[in-house]
């Protein structure tokens, strides 16, 4: 179980680092949703899996009856979920702001922070 | 396993029983407060008049809790209060040792400095637009990551800080903003990817995120491929929250764009909460690795150093030196980690202080000679001696202060740093600290004589601007001469802080009071 | 560190420090007459350091101090011997005479208080230098001397030639700074010693050290910038861009004469080996002579007293680095006797260029009758510089002589160096003094007459000072010469030297170096030119490669960051992911540890199949040829985690997942509506395959670092306490939930701030547009 | 209105004196609350509302079985080897005038066999469908004025 | 366990057998095109096959309770089907059969909306 | 996107999701869901109603703009974690009104209100992006 | 005997809703153009789904749990008509031409010019 997942998430990882070393900032953005989905995979494969038996206690009992999936992974996976949803749509709009505001969705075309043909400091003093 | 519902509950078991006192909260307060303030902001986002009333207020609070964590902790050893009442390490804990306290404690008093800067400098529309509460749930974040004793819970501060941080650097939407933000925005979340991914892999190492229970499992678990992977991964992820090379290239691209008294507030604050983190988690967890990548880390930090100054050098827009400035002085704190020694460790730690001081007075310089002149263009920028000899003086000492040149704040722990560096035979660190040193005055040398001493026609036009900017100033100016002047009292805390480090006993005493397992 | 206090001194240290914060608002109120007041304070000082005389001419070395920075075993302590006492006394002394003579100097300059204040700083700075027995404390303000020779030497800021040489300065006696630094740290280190009594006292640890070399040759770097020696002299003349006080009191008296006190003071712990009596010499030498000849060379006249400066810390330096007792005697007696004549020299230069308009020595002439006090004083100054009786001038040179007689082949050379030395330093002394004031009257910018009694009586009281102490050498010796001696050389020396000559070699070589003086002088505008066309035939010097290293350096740095820092973010975000890759790679490749080779997952169909269709939906992110498959494609993947949580037993995270997936999309949707991107990845294939490697090694890495993990085993703990206490004491069925709002609430507090904070900030960045459209209504924002 | 409402009402009251608020019990005291309004519907002026209800629940039940005959018939088509296809967009004058009806109509008409509604005109006269066999267009809106356009006329006027 | 027990667990196996052949042609489409309206139709139709594969799987575990998952689901599923079709509709006219491979050579809007400085 | 047929129906569809948002976010403390889905869901809805019927209705719908929304979410789970103060408990302890409080699923509790918090920032983030994107597509 | 009855009965449900969902799917597979696969994906995901979401309500015991599957059932017939419909009308008004093989296209000359300004 945790094989199939760990060889699944080598290649979120590997499509997601693929996509970030894009020069093209969609494509940089598809990557950066990928890669969430590969941390959040990781995460929990390594709280180790079980099939199919949620956290949850059954009405009547106080503890839960059987082993049931770990849930503190899945609790973690939860919060890295939203805080990187939230992270992704800020950079969605940033980068559609960047575009309109640059005219440019290559980033070696992105130049104003730090332009190609910058001017030496004085050389005097 | 199942139990009867009703059966007796032990709660001592799970939960502290002991009552909290009301003085403990000086412990949460630091990030409660910027929380509490920063929502109570937005939801007066459109009385903009009101947000300084409220901001500046809930910092003070945050620095005066960070004032009395500090005195609490040096009078009583670590802090610790675990949330929800669960015992640790079931519930987060927040757990204040001197290293935290210290870093929390500067960090809170240039943030108000910096709060209070920006009621003149940010208008109606960047208040509307969320200024304020930025600020607020940044400091939120920097505060919780220095206090915090889950490191799970640290990844969920450093995001806090590093959205906010995004709000703060768009903040204004210029061009320049857009694209550097850019690249910040990229560059930082692989780098917080990076952290998570590092937390993932501990947690299915120890089964455990409290602070304290990792570094006291980790001795069982030495040398072996999967703890050095990830003392390893934790030192790029962090490295390149700190802006180390060669993972440093977002801070250059994009801490010369946003509004100069942000830029003051990171070029302070952020990388040295990527420094903090390398300490706690390369000292604290994987002191073995540590030593292991000390040469790494050393080659690093040289690097840093170096290339931090010659990019300062190269650069005509004083903001741009200043964001290259920042990195050398990461690359002199790098030193003190891959020294690892208590001395270089409380060097890197002094140093951090400093820097977070001087880093963020530079940009308010940078901000207040942008006011007189209407630039940052080291070509077109002169005359401030004349204009501004008050001003002229400040950037002196700050200058003398990021050289590491007396009377400054800077000198002390670069002596701390190149003595720990001899005594330990790495002399490429004390050669690399001194060197960058010696090009820094280079650098700000040429920059006060351009910018203050030359005179010309056909340069900026220099105007008289307000006072209040210079007084801020010299609310900064003052800490740094007089940690220069009298570095006693820094000193003794770098150096608590780096015992704490080194020898996490009473870190674990004061998270596990009853000592072993419950 | 054990301390008697003495609160006196400590003052009488701080009390420059306090002075020059009074000085611009004494200025205000007095004008140029607060000079008077502000020469109080080094006076007072002066008068303080004399009480030690005593005690230190019967053998005494007097520390006492107070704990600093005990973290790191810093003191502010100080040590008085005959060495630094008199140091204490010339710049206390000769700095009161400067104060006065800044009162007439700069009268009526708009920032004379600023001035006053920079001066008193710098005297303060160099007075703690030569008294302080802590390392640290010693380079501290050996810094701050540098620091406010920095501001001196710039004053006159709105002159680019000034700034030039503030920074030149600051470059090079604050990279002696660091050296000196990382030699006192050094030698710290070998010794176990924070101080110079410590050190002193410690026999010859240093010496025996195998650090020694690092050590020396560190400390010498900081001596030999500061006293500028060769090939450090450059900066020196150049600082004659300052007003003439400073540098009449920094090339003179005091700041140039730091590297020569640290030489003196390292001496006895240091001195007496092979390297140090090579080196200093060496370097002495040639700094003696290139000075000499530059000096010859010159026209200015504060230019050519400058190199006769450079020249004489060169003798210094020779006679410090010979050693012997009658080396160190008359280094003792030069070093007095040439900050009273240079000191005095320099206030002349300063007042022939305030009454007259100008420095230039071929302009002018016969200023002997418009201004007979300076006139005297110059001629008297330059008679104790060329070594003439009955000035001290004239002691310190027997001596010299006495010290280099010898017949070793060394010795030889030494000698020559000296009588060529003494000789050029002679024709230029009598120049500076006898050009100006004898000879016709010349016209000059502007008309000079006597100036006031601040500017003449700082030079006449040194002129006559020389006499006065050659005249009275007998108590000179007893209180300063011969305690200076002593501390020089470590042992008790005595100097018994007088006006009366001896007979013998040294009288020979005097006679010698006067000939050589006269024929020098007399042809002085010829050798002049020869100079100047020898060095236009060289073109280049040190003081040009300044200039040149400075641009050097700032446009390799700017090569340099523009190679690294080159603003294209794929190539940043491939070194990142390289280094994350060898991250994960190097230590199982160290360790040799690769996780075991796992079994063949056992999963039903339908588990498969998700994986599969997540996988197909990855490969299609990549391969689709516009950005909206890509997007549908993203959704595909994205729906297929969340099956996969589903299917792992993690409702909410199945739930959350696949709400934030398709909210993923429906923002890349809408965003999308305006952004009309490139569809193709216009990567060249080579780019494409070393991505496609990075990728892989990462992906790779990922995958087996997770296969070790997952292969140990695991630790329950957390885990099991959640279930256990999930729904007894928090009343929660599904422990996930409570984790998230009970167990680990405070992440959840902070995962809801960041997303206030990006709703915030993406409203920010919508709503914000500069210039084109301004701030929105607020109408329709409620 | 003010039956419908009395009927929630009768609810929540069911649910309160039993005790017991899940959506079960709430379910069934709306029933029997929907029981007791009939006894008394002559008196509350509720009979339009049950003749509605019945009127409805008939849309709703042709509604389930031309659903269930148009998801027959496509499967028929797409399983058949040879699709034999005359697809295309003809226009639907409407009886209906009210926002909530068209909408009705509409989504009814995509549910059915071999139709899809794509768009209403701007006057809201003419519905556009997609019919998957368009070769007979009229008989087509026959079926649909008798089907589901009198029901819904029926049920809602 | 009873007859219809395993019938019903055989009918879920088969179930989830045909619902994975679907899957698959679903996402065959996705990736086929050509036009943006088929993919979209085809994530649409995903979503609708996944909310048969909760239900399946929820009764395949006894864990029903998903069943708050397949609502959800259809409801943000419309919302993105309904986001997509708002996108398609902004998007304008295609000049050809495949609208997505045209390039577009005008300068883009911000350009003319916010001129440079 | 103002169509007769989904400009009808939206409306409709917004208020059923909003209360399945509610009963979400009540019962998640023992199933699955609770405040961050429940959020997301009633985000969801706006979004619909935006695209369908215009943002200004949905803002007039909501009262308040949706950001002071979330900031009044954050505020309820900060207070709701500070209310432990008064009991001399740490920080974000969980309080428990007296059992049987209201004979409902789900008890009244410091924990619930810290819940509803994270309900309502996640409301008022996620419907200030889709209005704040929605209205820059129609003007 | 109910246990039997609701086994069989979940049995049979998912076994044609699958069986529907599959045709659908093969619909949008081999269907011509995107308003014909509306009519696969619009018809028979609806079935398909909702018969196993059915399958569901008679499957478990949980009067709450089942009434909440037809909530979805109901809820998936509300929304799917609609966004069938939207996303042809989208695709109509931004031009994707019907198949070439179709009988008429009445809307041709009936769509406004404002159709699209919305
Ligand atoms: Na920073
Ligand atoms: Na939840």
């Amino acid at each position: 179980m945790e094989t199939a997942l760990s060889v699944t998430v080598g290649c979120f990882f590997a499509i997601s680092v693929y996509l970030l070393l894009s020069k093209h900032v969609i494509r940089i953005m598809l990557g950066v949703g990928v890669l969430g989905n590969a941390v959040n995979l990781l995460i929990f494969t390594n709280g180790r899996l079980l099939r199919e038996v949620p956290p949850i206690i059954a009405p009547g009992m106080s503890t839960p009856a059987m082993e049931i999936a770990n849930p503190l992974p899945q609790a973690l996976v939860l919060t890295a979920i939203v805080i990187s949803f939230s992270l992704f749509a800020f950079m969605l709009v940033l980068a559609f702001r960047a575009y309109q505001s640059l005219g440019t969705d290559d980033t070696d075309g992105m130049r104003v922070a730090e332009p190609a043909d910058e001017k030496l400091p004085p050389l005097g003093y | 396993m199942a139990s009867p519902a009703d059966a007796p509950i032990d709660y001592a078991a799970a939960m502290v029983t002991a009552p909290t006192s009301a003085a403990d909260w000086i412990v949460v307060a630091p990030v409660l407060a910027p929380i509490l303030l920063g929502a109570v902001l937005l939801m007066v986002r459109h009385k903009p008049v009101l947000h300084p009333w409220i901001a500046l207020p809930g910092l003070a609070i945050v620095l005066a809790s960070t004032v009395a964590l500090v005195a609490r902790v040096a009078a009583e050893g670590p802090l610790v209060m675990t949330m929800g009442g669960w015992l640790p390490p079931f519930g987060i804990s927040f757990a204040a040792d001197m290293l935290g306290s210290v870093l929390a404690m500067t960090a809170a008093f240039v943030a108000l400095v910096c709060a209070a800067v920006a009621v003149r400098d940010i208008d109606t529309t960047g208040r509307r637009y969320g200024f304020y509460p930025f600020v607020m749930l940044l400091m939120a974040g920097v505060e919780g990551s220095f206090l915090t004793g889950d490191i799970f819970n640290l990844y969920v501060w450093f995001e806090v800080f590093l959205i906010s941080s995004f709000g703060l650097i768009v903040l204004g939407s210029e061009r320049s903003q857009l694209d550097g933000a850019t690249k910040y925005a990229v560059l930082n979340l692989v780098a917080t990817t990076l952290f998570l991914i590092g937390t993932g892999y501990l947690y299915g190492i120890f089964g455990t995120l409290n602070m304290a229970d990792i570094a006291r499992k980790a001795p069982g678990l030495r040398e072996t491929a999967p703890l050095m992977t990830l003392a390893t991964i934790y030192l790029l992820a962090f490295g390149m929250k700190a802006a180390a090379f060669p993972v440093n290239f977002w801070l250059p691209a994009s801490y010369h764009t946003p509004r100069i008294v942000v830029a003051a507030l990171f070029g302070g604050l952020l990388t040295k909460v990527g420094i903090y983190a390398l300490l706690r988690t390369q000292v604290m967890f994987f002191p073995v690795e540590r030593a292991v990548l000390s040469d790494v880390i050393a080659w690093v930090a040289v690097a840093t150093m170096m290339l931090g100054v010659l990019g300062a050098l190269a650069q005509s827009d004083i903001r741009r030196v200043l964001g290259f400035l920042v990195i050398s002085g990461i690359g002199v704190m790098l030193a003190g980690l891959a020294l690892g020694t208590p001395a270089g460790i409380s060097g890197a730690v002094v140093y951090a202080v400093h820097s977070i001081i001087v880093m963020t007075a530079l940009y308010l310089l940078a901000g207040e000679i942008a006011e007189r002149t209407g630039g940052y263009s080291l070509h077109d920028v002169a005359g401030l001696y004349r204009v501004s000899p008050a001003l002229a003086a400040a950037a002196l000492l700050l200058v003398l202060s990021v050289a590491g040149l007396p009377p400054g704040s800077g000198l002390w722990p670069k002596v701390m740093l190149v003595r720990a560096s001899l005594e330990e035979g790495a002399g490429m660190l004390a050669f690399a600290i001194l060197a960058s040193g010696f090009l820094i005055t280079i650098a700000m040398g040429r920059m006060f004589a351009l910018v203050f001493w030359r005179e010309g026609e056909n340069l900026a036009v220099t105007r008289e601007a307000r006072r209040e900017g210079l007084l801020l100033l010299a609310v900064l100016v003052a800490p740094a001469i007089a940690i220069g002047l009298w570095p006693q009292p820094l000193i003794a805390l770098g150096d608590a802080a780096a015992a704490g480090l080194l020898d996490p006993s009473s870190y674990l005493g004061a998270v596990f009071p009853q000592g072993a397992q419950p | 560190m054990e301390q008697s206090s003495d609160a006196l001194t400590f003052f009488a240290l701080l009390l420059p420090f306090a002075a020059a914060a009074v000085a611009p608002l004494a200025t205000r109120l007095m004008g140029h007459r607060a000079a008077w007041l502000l020469a109080l304070a080094p006076a007072l000082i002066f008068l303080h350091f004399t009480t030690f005389l005593d005690e230190v001419s019967s053998g005494a070395t007097i520390t006492a101090g107070y704990a600093w920075i005990p973290a790191l075993g810093v003191d502010f302590a100080w040590l008085i011997d005959g060495l630094s006492l008199t140091f204490a006394l010339l710049i206390t002394g000769i700095g009161a005479l400067i104060v006065l003579y800044s009162g007439g100097y700069l009268k009526g300059h708009e920032h004379q208080g600023r001035f006053f204040s920079f001066i008193l700083l710098f005297m303060g700075a160099m007075l703690g230098l030569v008294v302080s027995d802590n390392f640290l404390m010693l380079f501290v303000f050996w810094e701050l001397t540098s620091i406010t020779s920095f501001l001196l030497i710039g004053f006159d800021h709105r002159r680019e030639a000034s700034r030039r040489a503030a920074i030149q300065a600051l470059a090079v006696t604050g990279l002696g700074g660091l050296s000196l630094l990382a030699g006192l740290l050094v030698v710290a280190g070998v010794t176990g010693e924070m101080s110079l009594s410590g050190l002193l006292g410690s026999g010859g640890a240093m010496r025996d050290s195998a650090l020694y070399a690092t050590a020396l040759v560190l400390l010498l770097g900081g001596a030999f910038t500061k006293s500028a020696q060769f090939p450090f002299h450059f900066w020196l003349p150049n600082a004659m861009e300052a007003p003439t006080p400073v540098s009449a009191y920094l090339h003179s008296a005091t700041m140039v004469k730091a590297g020569v006190y640290l030489v003196m003071r390292l001496n006895p712990a240091m001195g007496d080996t092979v390297m140090w009596a090579t080196i200093l010499p060496l370097f002495g030498g040639a700094t003696l002579l290139v000075g000499g000849v530059l000096a010859v060379r010159q026209t200015d006249l504060k230019l050519m007293l400058a190199y006769t400066t450079v020249a004489s810390l060169g003798l210094l330096v020779m006679l410090t680095g010979l050693g012997s007792e009658h080396a160190v005697a008359a280094a003792a007696l030069y070093l007095v006797a040439h900050s009273m004549f240079k000191g005095a020299l320099f206030m002349v230069a300063g007042v022939i260029d305030h009454e007259a308009g100008t420095r230039d020595v071929t302009k002018v002439g016969g200023l002997r009758r418009l201004m007979p006090v300076t006139a005297s004083a110059a001629m008297l100054a330059a008679i104790s510089m060329g070594g003439l009786p009955p000035m001290f001038g004239f002691l310190a040179k027997e001596e010299i002589y006495y010290a280099t007689a010898g017949a070793t082949p060394w010795l030889i050379l030494v000698t020559l160096a000296a009588l060529a030395g003494n000789a050029l330093m002679f024709a230029v002394g009598f120049a500076v003094a006898i050009k100006p004031f004898f000879g016709v009257e010349r016209e000059t910018p502007k008309h000079a007459h006597e100036g006031p009694v601040l500017l003449w009586l700082g030079p006449l009281a040194l002129a006559v000072a020389g006499v006065a102490t050659a005249l009275f050498s007998n108590v000179v010796h007893v209180l300063v010469s011969s305690p200076m001696a002593t501390a020089i050389g470590g042992i008790p020396a005595e100097i018994t030297i007088s006006v009366v000559p001896h007979i013998g070699v040294p009288l020979a070589l005097s006679l010698l170096t006067i000939v050589a003086g006269v024929a020098i002088y007399r042809s002085i505008d010829r050798l002049r030119e020869m100079i100047a066309g020898m060095l236009a035939a060289i073109g280049w010097g040190p003081d040009r490669g300044f200039d040149q290293a400075i641009r050097g350096l700032i446009r390799a740095s700017a090569a340099i960051t523009s190679a690294i820092h080159h603003g294209r973010m794929d190539v940043y975000m491939g070194v990142t992911f390289t280094a994350t890759a060898v991250a994960l790679f190097a230590p199982m490749i160290v360790y040799g540890e690769l996780p075991a080779w796992p079994a063949f997952p056992d999963l039903p169909f339908y588990e498969w199949t998700i994986i599969i269709i997540a996988l197909i939906g990855l490969a299609a992110i990549v391969i689709a040829k516009d950005r909206l498959t890509a997007i549908v494609s993203l959704g595909i993947q994205g729906f297929a985690v969340a099956v996969i949580f589903m299917l792992l037993g993690a409702p909410d995270l199945s739930f959350t997942q696949f709400m934030v997936e398709t909210l993923s999309v429906v923002i890349l949707a809408l965003v999308m509506t305006r952004l009309r991107l490139d569809p193709t990845d216009h990567r060249p294939l080579g780019e494409k395959l070393l991505d496609m490697a990075i990728a892989g090694t990462c992906g790779l890495g990922f995958t087996l670092m997770l296969l070790r993990v997952t292969q140990g085993t695991f630790d329950r703990t957390l885990s099991d306490f959640f279930e256990q206490w999930s729904y007894t004491i928090a009343h929660g069925r599904n422990i996930v939930n409570v984790i998230l709002v009970d167990f680990r609430g405070v992440d959840t507090l902070g995962e809801i701030a960041v997303v206030m904070i990006a709703g915030l900030a993406i409203l920010a960045l919508i709503r914000i547009r500069p210039r084109a459209v301004p701030e929105p209504k607020p109408g329709p924002e409620l | 209105m003010i039956p419908y409402l009395s009927n929630i009402l009768f609810a929540l009251v069911w649910a309160a004196i039993t005790g017991s608020f899940t959506l079960a019990n709430i379910v069934v005291g709306f029933l029997l609350g929907a029981i007791a309004l009939y006894l008394i519907r002559e008196q509350v002026g509720s009979l339009g509302y049950f003749q509605r209800a019945v009127r409805v629940a008939s849309l709703g039940l042709l509604f389930l079985y031309e659903l269930a005959l148009s998801a027959w018939k496509v499967a028929i088509l797409v399983l058949s080897p040879r699709m034999d296809l005359k697809p295309g967009i003809f226009a639907y004058p409407l009886k209906v005038d009210r926002d909530f009806e068209i909408t009705m109509l509409a989504n009814l008409i995509t549910l059915t066999p071999g139709t899809l509604s794509v768009d209403v005109s701007e006057d809201r006269r003419i519905l556009y469908v997609h019919a998957i066999d368009a070769s007979d267009p009229d008989q087509t809106r026959r079926d649909i004025a008798e089907g589901f356009e009198r029901k819904i006329l029926e049920a809602f006027r | 366990m009873s007859a219809a027990e395993s019938f019903r667990q055989f009918a879920e196996l088969v179930a989830l057998g045909l619902l994975s052949l679907a899957f698959l042609a679903t996402v065959l489409r996705v990736i086929l095109g050509p036009t943006l309206p088929d993919r979209v139709l085809a994530l649409d139709m995903l979503v609708g096959a996944a909310l048969g594969f909760i239900a399946v799987i929820g009764i395949r575990t006894g864990y029903t309770l998903y069943v708050d998952i397949a609502i959800a689901l259809g409801l943000v599923g419309f919302l993105a089907t309904v986001a997509f079709a708002r996108f398609i509709l902004r998007q304008g006219a295609p000049s050809d059969e495949s609208p997505e491979e045209r390039r577009d050579d005008a300068p883009p809007r911000a350009k003319s909306m916010e001129p440079e400085t | 996107m103002r169509t007769v047929i989904f400009g009808s129906i939206a409306p409709y569809l917004t208020s059923l999701m909003v209360l399945f948002s509610v009963f979400v976010l009540l019962r998640g403390h023992n199933e699955p869901g609770g405040g961050f889905i429940g959020g997301l869901i009633a985000a969801s809805a706006f979004a619909i109603y935006g695209i369908a019927c215009g943002v200004s209705p949905v803002r007039r719908a909501l009262r308040f703009h949706p950001m002071a929304i979330s900031g009044a979410g954050l505020l309820t789970s900060a207070l709701s974690g500070l209310v432990s103060l008064g009991y001399a408990t740490p920080f974000l302890t969980g309080l428990w009104a007296p059992e049987g409080f209201m004979g409902i699923e789900f008890a009244f509790s410091s924990v619930l209100f810290f819940d509803i918090g994270v309900y309502l920032v996640v409301v008022g983030s996620i419907t200030s992006i889709a209005l704040a994107l929605e209205e820059r597509e129609s003007d | 005997m109910i246990d039997f009855a609701q086994n069989i009965l979940a049995g049979v449900l998912i076994l044609i809703g699958s069986a529907f969902t599959l045709v659908a799917a093969i619909g949008i597979l081999r269907l011509p153009d995107v308003y014909s696969r509306a009519h696969a994906a619009s018809k028979a995901g609806v079935v398909g789904s909702g018969l196993m979401l059915i399958a569901l309500a008679v499957f478990t015991d949980d009067l709450a749990t089942a009434m909440r599957a037809l909530a979805g059932v109901a809820f998936f017939i509300l929304t799917a008509p609609v966004s069938t419909h939207l996303l042809a009308k989208a695709s109509y008004a931004a031009g994707f031409r019907l198949w070439p093989g179709s009988v008429r296209d009445e809307m041709a000359n009936g769509l406004s010019e404002n159709e699209q300004s919305d």
